[in-house]
């Protein structure tokens, strides 16, 4: 009987750490988009463990020409940006963003979840169909929950790939996102006069910020 | 406006409120012009006067006036909000008026300011960071992954029921020999011979049994022939009919078992 | 001049070997294609000897769960051989059951032990080889006793794992046609008049029917 367990143990033991983390390695090394930790363990045998993994992979790649980076909830490998000159060759010319493009990614990422009207709001001005759709269509934004609001409308959030093509593991790495928001400037402030009407509506706005996202 | 003219006695005053003119439609909107006339105060953001704001911005579209450029209507919209601003900034607080203060409204504005310029400032900083394709790179070959696909199939209880709710519906107002088109069960025809079977006194040509609608179409003819053959080989083993057949291919002949 | 020619050179110097070593790293993974020696020390700063950092590099990834391979007269990574069997990745499909396929189950979970004619005869069409087969395959249902009837036809009923996917006791539990239509299930009247005598013959209908086989 023990050895009968004995061996059913063994037929389900997981494969020693060291081949785990060459796993891991040859797992992200072919994929070139991040690879989620649950992916990680879904494709390796079980009983593995992807994060611990990962975490000794990420040690042994550090200071070499390519890294292990961590975007959102998922992992990926990459070249070390301080050796970008070697890869001219490689640069693919993105199409340039509008100035109305970067302002607007950088306002859904710094005060996500946005809706348009805040968008138009802190920018002063009304957001082109066009600026939104570009962005949509980069995959850097999608849609968020909508805003427990009048009008239940739209939020916008950044993605994965967003995180990805900016080098970021969370949106909450955004630089300066700590000293902003503790200046008040991520806040959505209402017009003197219109505080208690607009109150009832933007309310649990700022501190809600990233939590139900996550 | 009279003192317009102090205000740009330098070259260089000058030049930069033409650049501001001539730009006009480079501006984003009012906050944006009004963004770029506060940096002419060359003081931080929160310090800023929006007093003297309002006057260059008053200023500002006092002059595109005159040089006849058109003006969107959110400037001049903004103008009037500036101008009421300002009164409101420089006379004695009415007590009994209600609504928010000059110096709140003012303070929205510096707010509003100080947020576009630290979303701007944001973007820049965003745009400087390392990109993908840019500054570091994916995987240039990246590996076929191949997928193996399973199909699972689901349905729910819920689905079941409507299912078979939908089949019981449809028999309850449909003869059902409306639904069969060309498929006749041994069942069916057992169940038509034992009540006809009685009557066959004589020996009967089987086919003579077919229901009609049964006998010309082939395929329905094929069906109902081969189950009433069935049907009659097992009423034949429960001894109630006698089968006969007089030679290869010749007509199959059933009666019923005479009685006693 | 001395001094000049020392910062010309220490200019023109190639970085140490541990630098080449990352570059050819990064170059390799990032190169859509296998790499020589001659294109990587074209792009890599004068002085470097990329074969030397190409062999050093080599050795490092012996082992490990991506190699450095001689491919013609060029160089690439690639995941080791013995990791192939992670490069699959299984997506599960769930699709829902064809209409055909969820009415003879449910003649079959109704009526069972059910013939296949029986089958037929209340579904008012012939049931497809195929659609009895996809049942078995499920594992939703198997082969009952022969029905002691000319051509001992075999019986359909349902299985344990059935029920388990159902969250059904048993086949009995199955509600009736007078609950289906109190819950609304049965979206066409029967015609006036006919209902009451319906009812009474359906509802005995799913109990008792071919309970002698039982």
């Amino acid at each position: 009987m023990a050895e009968a367990e004995d061996i059913e143990e063994s037929l389900f033991e997981a494969p020693p750490l060291a081949e785990q983390e060459r796993m891991v390695e040859a797992i992200l090394f072919a994929t070139a988009e991040p690879v989620t930790v649950a992916e990680l363990n879904a494709r390796m045998p079980h009983g593995a463990d992807a994060g611990q993994a990962l975490e000794l992979l990420r040690k042994r790649y550090e200071g070499r020409g390519v890294h292990v980076v961590r975007v959102g909830d998922a992992w990926a490998m990459r070249t070390a940006p301080d050796l970008g000159f070697l890869m001219r060759k490689e640069t693919v010319e993105t199409r340039k963003l509008s100035r109305a493009a970067i302002e607007t990614l950088a306002i859904i990422a710094y005060h996500q979840p946005v809706t348009r009207a805040e968008i138009e709001e802190i920018r002063g001005v009304s957001v082109s169909r066009g600026t939104v759709d570009q962005l949509l269509e980069l995959e850097w934004i999608k849609f968020g929950r909508r805003r427990m609001t009048p009008g239940r409308p739209v939020t916008y959030v950044v993605t994965q790939d967003f995180l990805d093509h900016f080098g970021l593991e969370s949106a909450r790495d955004l630089p300066g996102l700590k000293e902003l928001r503790a200046a008040g400037l991520l806040e959505n402030r209402p017009p003197p006069g219109e505080a208690l009407a607009d109150d009832a509506d933007e309310d649990g706005d700022q501190t809600d910020m990233f939590e139900d996202e996550d | 406006m009279p003192d317009g003219d102090a205000d740009f006695d330098t070259v260089e005053a000058r030049l930069a409120a033409e650049a501001l003119i001539v730009d006009v439609d480079g501006f984003e909107g009012p906050l944006d012009l009004l963004l770029t006339l506060s940096r002419t105060q060359k003081v931080d953001l929160r310090k800023i006067s929006v007093l003297a704001l309002a006057e260059q911005y008053l200023a500002f579209i006092e002059r595109a006036k005159s040089l006849r450029i058109e003006l969107a209507a959110d400037y001049l919209v903004m103008a009037a909000w500036l101008a009421f601003l300002k009164s409101r900034l420089l006379l004695p607080p009415d007590p009994t008026d209600e609504g928010p203060s000059g110096e709140e409204l003012a303070a929205h504005l510096a707010f509003q300011l100080e947020r576009l310029e630290a979303m701007r400032e944001a973007a820049a900083k965003l745009m400087a960071r390392d990109q993908k394709g840019r500054d570091f790179f994916v995987r240039g070959i990246p590996e076929d992954v191949a997928r193996v696909r399973k199909v699972r199939y689901t349905a729910t209880l819920l689905d079941l029921m409507q299912g078979y709710a939908r089949i019981r519906t449809k028999d309850e107002f449909r003869p059902y020999a409306m639904d069969r088109h060309h498929v006749m069960t041994l069942e069916q025809a057992l169940e038509r011979m034992r009540g006809l079977i009685g009557y066959a006194g004589e020996w009967t040509d089987l086919s003579s049994y077919l229901p009609e609608g049964w006998e010309t179409d082939p395929a329905r003819r094929r069906s109902a022939t081969a189950s009433h053959f069935a049907a009659s080989l097992e009423l034949a083993k429960r001894g109630a009919i006698q089968i006969r057949q007089t030679e290869t291919f010749a007509p199959i002949q059933i009666r019923a078992v005479p009685v006693g």
